[in-house]
């Protein structure tokens, strides 16, 4: 029988592949972003398995509006990257280091 | 009228002082010396007073000082017959040496600041003699120190004078600190720092014990014994007196009144004003007696090898403080002030006449470039010589009278301590004798050895004020040139004054100070008079009555033996016990002692606790290290904060992991 | 009227006057000058008016003001007892003083500088005009500013690093009395330093916020161990900087422990005497030591004034009223004496910049007005009976006597040593021979200098012959913080100085036997 | 009436601005180009005016609004005036700024910075009122979002770009942290809305680990927004690289909106779970204050340093939250007010400052003599200075007073001792850049940009931040304690 | 069947979304996100949420995925070069991950919902009678309309924000202008002119 602790798992597991993506890669921001949408799926897939285990339809709306914010975080990163690739002809992560200290 | 004669040399004292280029130093020297007069005056009327007519004391109240919870001090002057006798030694001693300082002091620039000084000086003595209280005794006290000090340093360009200034008010700080205890355990135990009433409640407090720095001590020993800390410094006794000789670095007449005559005293004065406090306790005495005998004796050693004239005396001084506080320790107080105001005179006289004969000579101190000089001033000479024999104690003359009444009285006092002060007194009077007719002979007997002196050849060369100069002279010629004059007539006349006391005093008052019948009458409870102690005094052996002359004639005889009959024995005696000289020579090695365990102790715990305590530790451990943490600090942060974003998302998670590990818990 | 408001208040305007004069550089300079002299002197005028007004009998706060206007944080509370009326005496009589040091002195950014000292005025003031706790902190913590700046901008060499030592080590001894405070205020329901003074608090709780309190004052008296920015900060602050230190801020230590710890922890401050009275011994022992071997003048006044403030320490915790009494009196002097001392270091160095010792020499000869007043001083801080200084250092040291023999013992050492130190400096600078040409062709004191010096001289003298004059209006006040630490249980330190046997007439100092049961 | 015209009335601020930032994108488009970028800023600043007016006749207590979404009270209404204020002010001073920037007025310059702003400010004004996550979760991503632009605006700076990519980053994953632990709330309560949260968790009897993580999850991801330690590492590097008008934004408003929303939150979690997360902020207020007063001290970099300063300032304020009181709230209300005070002022001052090439300053050593060059502008820097240090009788001595008095009384002596003696340390550095000013010769000859908006802007924050400012603290206190009350209705 | 599927979708999920972060080439990572999404939409479905499955597909495939593909490929990056670069503190890393890891499982296997929540074993769709996108459009514009018109506002940010940023205005480019055009007049435009002999024409 799979019950809510299964997505759970499933989700948490994503989570924390999504977290590990961020620090794991060095080479490519894009991966990063990539890696924060895997976040982002797995908070969906909790909103989803507690709203259906809660019969609520609250949890589907949340997941929807964090659809609609990670297409709005999707496009302004991609945009942020877009310049900065322009500015420094790369996009590898451990070259964004001109602040530190 | 006391009033009048306490802030007169204070007034005149500030005029020359603060006024003295306005005015001039003909009128500032005229107004202090006159301002003495007219004391000196005032104080006989009041000795007069209570020597002839028998007049009560009385206070005169001037002024609230301080108050505080149950304490009371106010100025006040307090005048009983003590007083008077004080008042009187001090006024007339100081109004001679002013006037003797018209001629000593005649060619010195500061003239004007120098009698401001003596005036000063004088002030703060009176208002040590009339104290009504303890602290007003104190303040007396610390300023005589600081006209001491002044005076001492009064040639300030000379290093050694600076030294000796500090030292003599260092020094007497030291006794001062025991003075102030005492003050502070008297009031803890009277509840008041007023003399009469301290005095009128002895008795009460006779054999009662406290604490003290954690042990349990009988009150009026320790009372007595700190107080007679502050006595000790002031009077130079021994272990305290290492200032007293440098003293002899200010001005001669300075010496004369503040380390002869009345300064040095003032610890006397005041064991013999709280004497029924020390009477009251009977290890007090011992130790105040015992203390006496050894600087009398002490003092006497280290005279005798001494070669600069003023510190010989200087010695003698100090040797015959000595004799004062064994008197009072032995309960003869009566004695004690009698000699106190014989010293004054004879030993007043003695610094005159020394600084008359360095005057004659060109500053020169040392004795041995005199010799022969009684027959360039013999004057002089004829002075030196009654002031020297009134203090070796010859027959009739002031000395006479009080040492020998100190020594009866030592032993008719029957104390052990008393017998062994009366045993080294003897000495000391032998050794008295001694030193003082050596200083005689060298002085103005036999050649003159005035060639090697430093100060003469410059005199004679370059200095040539005498106008009698002749380049031929050669190194054979002991004058080398040289001849010594007169004093002047200002210089003289304090000679001459101080002579006649020097003569005089002993017979005309021994009957007020030490009689027994007499005493009583004339001190009338001014302080401990023990009327039985006197009659005892008059019925010791014959043999004790008669041990001062022998010893008198004994040193004279050595003297005159060694020094001008037989002029090559103390060369010999230097060569063949070197040690024992040297050891007298250097005073016992206190000085270099005092150095070794006080004052380079003090000044390397100072580097130390400067550099290794403030900067090494203090600093290093504290501020500046709290600012090398937190600068360590930032710069670990500052690897940390790496400037990759993954460390950035690393550091959150790791937070994150903590966090949510701690609500594990 | 507002009196004390006003005396506030002054000061900042004048400041804020003095800051954005109009004019030229030189022009500003001198209005500057000018009406920063002016304010002070008015201010002193006020001082005096509050001095012939106040009534010596009471113990109350007077002139009291009371505005709520920063409720519910703190009160705009006035009013002084006699011990603050003394203290803001201090401070006015100093300031004009120290106005006239820096006319010449002083020749970068006057007004920014007079300014500095105008507020550095004002808060002063209002520290010890304060009723109201945390009313005393702002104007307490206040003070740091101007004098960081005055240090920072008109000092000498080393000045970054002694400002700074100055700020972060006073702050740090202020912010856990602030703690305190904050808990104090969080009991007791209310700020006014009348009630708290009446609060009491658990032992316990006393114990640690005596502690705190301590923290604070310590530094700022300072105490041994927490004494070496002073050394720094004196060194580098310019003369009339140094004055105002050594004059009125290191009162605040004092005036912080007759103010609140005694009355407000009275259990702890008799059970911690023994803290007191050791860091006190140490400190007159170690920095007179340290004070004799220092080659550069100021620093060696510096160390002075550390070890005389352990006087000030030793009396306060004598817990009697000879104790306290000479604590306060301890403090007007040496406001007076080490501020003038400053002043004649300063006078010298006006003329040859260095304030190395082995640098002058023979100024008996070459400035003799200014040898004479410089002995004065000498005296003066050695407390030589006449003095201010004598008055005090006696009532402290017999007041201590009652208390502890040791302690008394240990700190009259200090007698000798201040003697050793000060005539040891006096001798170099003013005795033997001028350093060299330079040294010897100083002129002596100028008539600024001398309307300078001869107040003090006077107000010294005055408060050495005739001290009842400024312990009267005192004597309400410190009483009171008697009566509160009456039959208090004191430490187990070696105290005891009890009679044995116990006579029934014996007529043992009141306040001797006040303090022991 | 339908009801939901009651709610929007309710919402009348974030109506205003909703309108307004649409209306102001507008406008830009259609006004010449080169006037664009001025009328926008006035009519946005224009917007948040009207916004703000509408909030102070506002009705007394609480209104839900949007079934449970939505709540105004004192509490919001106070923040939000501060917030717009703050952004108000942020898009003032940036417009010499913007003006000036890039010869082709490509690089910036342009109307979208108001618009952008005005949408920020949108978004924090639906944080602080949001009665629900999800409320919470929208907001702050509009708010965030238009940040993440904003950091990045100067695009043909390396520096910028490089902060706008690493704010969105760490941004996006603390959003997604947060998230998680949203979800994790609504698995555990059933609902996200804050107020039947409350009710929930007081009367729960088990300590519940799902509960506990979400708070925990939450609690970082709002961390991050106010840049507490360990979430700040961010901080400095974004205030570096984000153009100054930017970094001075993120500096004010944000961390208004933000510590307002962690309060709202966690004052959701109250009784026995209170206790843990209390631990957590303590644990935070402490590493706040202690690194960013130790970590400063190495910087050379003026906006590096105010960034410490601001991480340093929000430990202070999260002293207030730590009791969880309403004192502390209130306190903590207070503390953010004069907070935004110094900082902008602050960084108008840094603002108002050119280097002899016209660059704006950053490193600290320009600023060497600034008292003699330009002693006004170093005398407010030196006002500011002082008062985040926390000496009175300055103004900001008395918010580390207020939230330290409420720590105490709930027996958090230790946390006040901390505090204290962080402030210590802090004071080190902020004498430092009085030192350059005060201390030490000038080196550059710095000139005043000479905006006359940003000069009454930087004396009315000295004022207020000088010892006249102190008669604010009554009016304040009134207005901190009425809204915090309103968090804890009885 | 339902376990199969899933096993199936989770275990298709985990896999491609550990190929996100480890894939070499973005390309790939890009194509393994639309597999994980796919897969995440199939568990959608398995908890009823039809709606919002297709939507994932729609908005993150459709869109988001898409557009990263675009970025990437746009971008022209040297992908090479990217190879290199030493992993430091990937044990940290590890390690930390390991822990959040263990910490969520931990709160995902014991998991218990707040007392007085219910939270029900078995799924159960919308109400009786509606669909579930019903069921959430009945909720969207009503009881959500506030939060809905703020995303449609975060919309806007992103639209406003990514043209901010990205866009360039090209300077030399030709651009038509209709209004200029369509206002021209002969004879604005059209001169005629006497040329000279020899003089040629100045134009």
């Amino acid at each position: 029988m799979i019950g809510l602790t299964h997505y759970l798992a499933v989700s948490a597991a994503l989570f924390v592949m999504g977290v590990f993506g961020i620090f794991l890669n060095r080479r490519n921001i894009i991966i990063i972003l990539m890696a924060l949408e895997l976040i982002l799926l797995s908070v969906n897939i909790n909103l989803v398995a507690f709203s259906a285990f809660l019969h609520q339809v609250h949890g589907q709306i949340f997941a929807m509006f964090v659809l609609t914010v990670a297409a709005g975080e999707a496009a302004i990163g991609l945009a942020i990257l877009v310049i900065y690739f322009r500015n420094r002809g790369t996009v590898a992560v451990d070259q964004a280091d001109l602040m530190k200290g | 009228m006391i009033t009048v004669l306490v802030f007169l040399p204070l007034l005149m004292a500030a005029i020359a002082g603060l006024g003295g280029r306005l005015i001039g130093h003909t009128a500032a020297k005229a107004l202090t010396t006159g301002g003495l007069f007219v004391s000196a005056a005032l104080a006989w009327t009041i000795f007069t007073g209570f020597w002839l007519n028998g007049a009560a004391g009385y206070t005169v109240p001037v002024l609230d000082w301080i108050e505080s919870g149950g304490l009371v001090v106010n100025w006040a002057l307090k005048v009983d017959t003590l007083t008077a006798v004080m008042l009187v030694v001090v006024t007339s001693v100081s109004a001679l040496v002013h006037l003797y300082s018209w001629g000593y002091m005649a060619e010195d620039p500061s003239q004007s600041r120098f009698f401001a000084y003596l005036s000063l000086f004088t002030f703060a003595m009176l208002m040590l003699v009339t104290a009504d209280n303890l602290v007003q005794m104190f303040f007396g006290w610390e300023g005589v120190g600081l006209a001491s000090y002044l005076l001492i340093g009064f040639w300030y360009t000379k290093p050694s004078a600076n030294a000796a200034a500090i030292k003599a008010f260092v020094v007497n700080r030291v006794g001062d600190f025991g003075f102030s205890l005492g003050i502070f355990a008297t009031f803890l135990v009277f509840g008041t720092v007023s003399i009469d009433a301290i005095l009128a409640a002895v008795p009460q407090h006779a054999g009662q014990t406290f604490s003290f720095l954690g042990g349990q001590v009988d009150v009026m020993t320790c009372l007595c014994l700190l107080l007679f800390v502050g006595a000790c410094g002031k009077s130079a006794q021994l272990g305290l007196h290492t200032w007293l000789p440098d003293a002899m670095e200010g001005p001669t007449p300075v010496s004369a009144l503040i380390h002869a005559a009345t300064m040095v005293t003032a610890g006397v004065f005041m064991v013999c004003r709280l004497s029924p406090m020390f009477e009251a306790s009977d290890t007090a005495q011992a130790v105040v007696c015992v203390l006496g005998a050894c600087t009398a004796l002490f003092a006497a050693t280290v005279g005798m090898v001494q070669n600069d004239i003023k510190r010989v005396i200087a010695y003698s001084t100090c040797s015959q403080l000595g004799y004062m506080f064994f008197a009072a320790g032995a309960g003869a107080y009566g004695a004690a002030m009698f000699h106190l105001f014989t010293h004054a005179f004879f030993k007043a006289l003695l610094f005159l006449g020394a600084g008359s004969v360095i005057h004659a000579m060109h500053h020169e101190q040392d004795m041995r470039f005199y010799g022969g000089l009684r027959r360039h001033i013999p004057i002089t000479f004829w002075m030196m010589t009654i002031g020297t024999l009134a203090l070796t104690g010859f027959f009739f003359t002031a000395g006479y009278y009080s040492k020998d009444a100190i020594l009866e009285a030592a032993f008719a006092s029957g104390t052990s301590h008393g017998m062994f002060a009366f045993a080294v007194g003897a000495v000391v009077a032998a050794l008295t004798s001694f030193y003082s007719w050596r200083l005689v002979f060298l002085t103005f007997f036999g050649q003159p050895r005035w060639a090697g002196s430093e100060h003469i050849s410059h005199a004679a060369h370059h200095g040539d004020h005498h106008g009698d100069h002749h380049g031929h002279h050669g190194h054979d010629d002991p004058t080398a040139g040289y001849h010594p004059h007169e004093s002047p007539v200002s210089m003289l006349i304090p000679l001459f004054v101080l002579g006649v006391g020097a003569l005089l005093a002993g017979f005309v008052w021994h009957e007020q100070f030490v009689g027994a019948e007499g005493g009583a009458a004339f001190w009338r409870g001014s302080l401990a008079f023990d009327a039985h102690l006197m009659h005892a005094m008059h019925e010791v052996p014959a043999w004790v009555v008669h041990t001062p002359a022998v010893a008198f004639f004994l040193g004279l005889g050595l003297a005159w033996h060694v020094f001008l009959n037989r002029p090559s024995i103390p060369k010999w005696w230097q060569r063949e016990v070197p040690g024992l000289y040297q050891f007298l020579l250097r005073k016992w090695y206190f000085d270099e002692l005092y150095n070794a365990i006080f004052v380079r102790p003090a000044l390397w715990f100072g580097r130390q606790f400067w550099t290794r305590g403030d900067q090494q530790t203090i600093d290093r451990f504290g501020p500046n290290g709290a600012a090398d943490v937190v600068v360590a600090g930032a710069a670990t942060l500052r690897r940390f904060q790496s400037g990759y974003v993954y460390s950035y998302a690393l550091v959150m998670l790791v937070g994150l992991a903590a966090a949510a590990a701690w609500m594990m818990r | 009227m507002p009196v004390l408001s006003l005396m506030i208040l002054l000061p900042v305007v004048a400041a804020l006057v003095v800051a954005t004069l109009p004019g030229g550089e030189q022009e500003r300079a001198g209005r500057a000058r000018v009406v920063a002299l002016a304010t002070t002197l008015v201010e002193f005028a006020a001082g005096i008016w509050l001095w012939l007004n106040f009534d010596s009998a009471s113990a109350a706060f007077q002139f009291a003001e009371q505005l709520d206007l920063f409720a519910p944080y703190f009160g705009w509370s006035l009013g002084i007892d006699g011990i603050a009326l003394m203290l803001i005496m201090l401070s006015v009589f100093l300031m004009p003083l120290c106005v006239l040091a820096s006319w010449e002195a002083v020749r970068k950014r006057v007004p920014e500088y007079m300014a500095a000292f105008l507020l550095m005025e004002s808060l002063m003031i209002g520290t010890f005009a304060a009723r109201d706790i945390f009313l005393f902190y702002l104007f307490f913590e206040g003070g740091l500013i101007p004098m960081f700046l005055i240090i920072g901008i008109w000092g000498g060499a080393r000045r970054i690093y002694a400002s700074y030592k100055f700020f972060l080590y006073t702050l740090l001894g202020s912010v856990l009395m602030l703690v305190a405070m904050l808990w104090m205020v969080g009991v007791a329901g209310s700020s006014d330093i009348g009630v708290l003074s009446r609060q009491d608090f658990p032992a316990e709780a006393q114990f640690w916020l005596f502690l705190a309190f301590f923290a604070s004052f310590a530094v700022k008296m300072p105490m041994w161990p927490v004494h070496t920015w002073l050394p720094d900060a004196h060194v580098e602050a310019p003369t009339a900087g140094s004055v105002i230190l050594a004059g009125v801020l290191l009162k605040l230590g004092g005036y912080g422990f007759v103010r609140f710890s005694l009355p407000m922890f009275p259990d702890a401050s008799a059970q911690l005497i023994w803290l007191v009275f050791a860091l006190s011994m140490v400190a007159v022992v170690y920095t007179s030591l340290v004070a004799l071997v220092q080659h550069d003048m100021k620093k060696l006044i510096a160390y002075s004034s550390v070890a005389h403030m352990a006087f000030v320490t030793g009396g306060l915790f004598a817990l009697n009223t000879q104790g306290i009494e000479g604590a306060m009196v301890m403090m007007l002097s040496h406001g007076l004496v080490s501020g003038a001392l400053f002043l004649c270091v300063g006078v010298i160095y006006d003329r040859l910049h260095t304030r190395e010792i082995g640098r002058y020499g023979g100024l008996a000869d070459t400035m003799p007005k200014y040898a004479l007043v410089l002995l004065f001083f000498t005296m003066a801080s050695v407390g030589l009976p006449a003095t201010s200084g004598f008055v005090a250092e006696f009532l402290v040291l017999l007041g201590l006597y009652q208390t502890s023999t040791w302690a008394t013992f240990v700190l009259t050492t200090g007698i000798i040593l201040g003697a050793g130190y000060m005539l040891w400096l006096y001798a170099r600078v003013a005795y033997g021979k001028a350093a060299g040409a330079d040294t010897g062709a100083m002129p002596d004191l100028s008539a600024r200098e001398i309307a300078i010096l001869a107040p003090i001289i006077l107000a010294t003298l005055w408060m050495g012959i005739y001290p009842k004059s400024f312990q009267q209006p005192m004597k309400p006040a410190i009483a009171a913080v008697v009566a509160r630490l009456d039959g208090r249980e004191l430490a187990t330190v070696p105290t005891d100085m009890t009679l044995s046997p116990a006579l029934p007439a014996l007529a043992a100092p009141a306040n001797a036997a006040e303090s022991h049961h | 009436m339908h009801p939901i015209f009651a709610s929007i009335a309710i919402a009348g601020p974030e109506t205003i601005l909703t309108l307004g930032s649409l209306a102001a994108l507008m406008l830009g488009s259609f006004t010449p180009r080169h006037r664009a970028l001025a009328v926008t800023s006035l009519f946005a600043v224009a917007i948040m005016a009207v916004a703000g007016f509408s909030l102070l006749d506002a009705p007394a207590g609480r209104s839900i609004a949007f079934d449970g979404l939505y709540v105004a009270d004192d509490f919001s209404a106070f923040l939000k005036l501060l917030i717009l204020a703050a952004a108000a002010a942020s898009v003032l001073l940036a417009l010499p700024w913007l003006q000036e920037s890039g010869p082709d007025g490509v690089a910036a310059g342009r109307f979208e910075y108001p618009v952008l702003l005005l949408l920020a400010a949108l978004g924090m004004a639906m944080m602080v009122s949001a009665n629900d996550l999800l409320t919470l979760y929208v907001g702050l991503e509009l708010a965030a979002l238009p940040s993440y632009v904003l950091a990045a605006f100067s695009r043909r700076d390396d520096r910028s770009a490089e902060a706008g990519l690493k704010y969105f980053v760490l941004g996006a994953l603390a959003s997604g942290i947060l998230l998680y632990g949203v979800t994790l709330i609504y698995g555990f309560a059933g609902s996200t809305q804050l107020d039947v949260i409350a009710g929930l968790v007081s009367v729960q009897s088990e300590r519940s680990l799902g509960l506990l993580f979400g708070i925990v999850f939450i609690l970082a991801g709002l961390a991050f927004k106010v840049s507490a330690v360990p979430f700040h590492m961010w901080t400095p590097d974004v205030y570096e690289g984000a153009p100054t008008p930017v970094a001075a934004f993120f500096s004010a408003a944000p961390k208004a909106a933000a510590l307002g929303l962690m309060a709202r939150v966690l004052l959701a979690f109250p009784g026995a779970v209170a206790a843990d997360w209390q631990q957590i902020i303590l644990f935070i207020a402490i590493a706040s204050m202690v690194l960013g007063a130790v970590a400063a001290v190495a910087q050379s970099n003026l906006k590096r340093l105010l960034a410490y300063s601001s991480i340093a300032n929000i430990g202070f304020a999260l002293v207030g939250l730590a009791p969880g009181t309403a004192a502390g709230i209130s306190a903590l209300l207070f503390y953010i007010t004069v907070y935004v005070a110094m900082t902008l002022g602050s960084f108008l001052v840094v603002l108002q400052l050119r280097r002899p090439d016209g660059a704006t300053v950053e490193a600290m050593a320009d600023l060497a003599g600034l008292s003699k060059t330009q002693p006004r502008l170093a005398a407010a820097l030196a006002i500011f200075m002082f008062s985040l240090a926390g000496i009175p009788p300055l103004l900001g001595f008395w918010p580390k007073f207020a939230v330290f008095q409420a720590a105490i009384a709930s027996g958090l002596i230790g946390l006040a001792i901390i505090g204290f003696i962080a402030s210590v340390v802090a004071a080190f550095y902020y004498l430092r850049l009085i030192k350059i000013m005060y201390f030490d010769e000038p080196a550059v000859p710095l000139a005043s940009e000479g905006s006359p908006v940003n000069g009454a802007m930087i004396a009315a924050c000295a004022l207020f931040c000088s010892p006249i400012g102190m008669l604010a603290l009554s009016p304040l206190a009134v207005a901190t304690a009425k809204a915090a009350a309103s968090l804890f209705p009885a | 069947m339902a376990a199969f599927a899933f096993y199936l979708f989770a275990g298709l999920l985990l896999t491609s979304g550990l190929m996100v972060i480890t894939a070499k080439n973005p390309v790939h990572s890009v194509l393994w996100l639309i597999l994980a999404f796919f897969n995440a939409a199939g568990l959608f479905i398995l908890l009823g949420a039809e709606f919002l499955a297709m939507l994932l597909v729609i908005v993150y495939v459709g869109a988001v995925a898409v557009l990263f593909l675009f970025v990437v490929m746009m971008l022209d990056i040297d992908f090479r070069a990217l190879q290199r670069g030493a992993l430091q503190n990937l044990p940290l890393g590890l390690a930390v991950s390991g822990v959040i890891l263990a910490e969520v499982l931990l709160v995902a296997s014991g998991w218990t919902a707040g007392q007085g929540v219910i939270v029900h074993e078995a799924l159960a769709g919308p109400p009786p009678g509606m669909s579930n996108t019903q069921w959430i459009g009945s909720q969207l514009y009503t009881r959500y309309f506030f939060v809905f018109s703020m995303s449609g506002l975060i919309l806007l940010a992103a639209m406003v924000g990514a043209i901010v940023l990205t866009h360039r205005r090209r300077v030399g480019i030709k651009k038509q202008s209709i209004a200029a055009q369509n206002a021209r007049t002969p004879a604005a435009t059209l001169g005629v002119g006497k040329a000279g002999l020899g003089q040629g024409v100045e134009l």
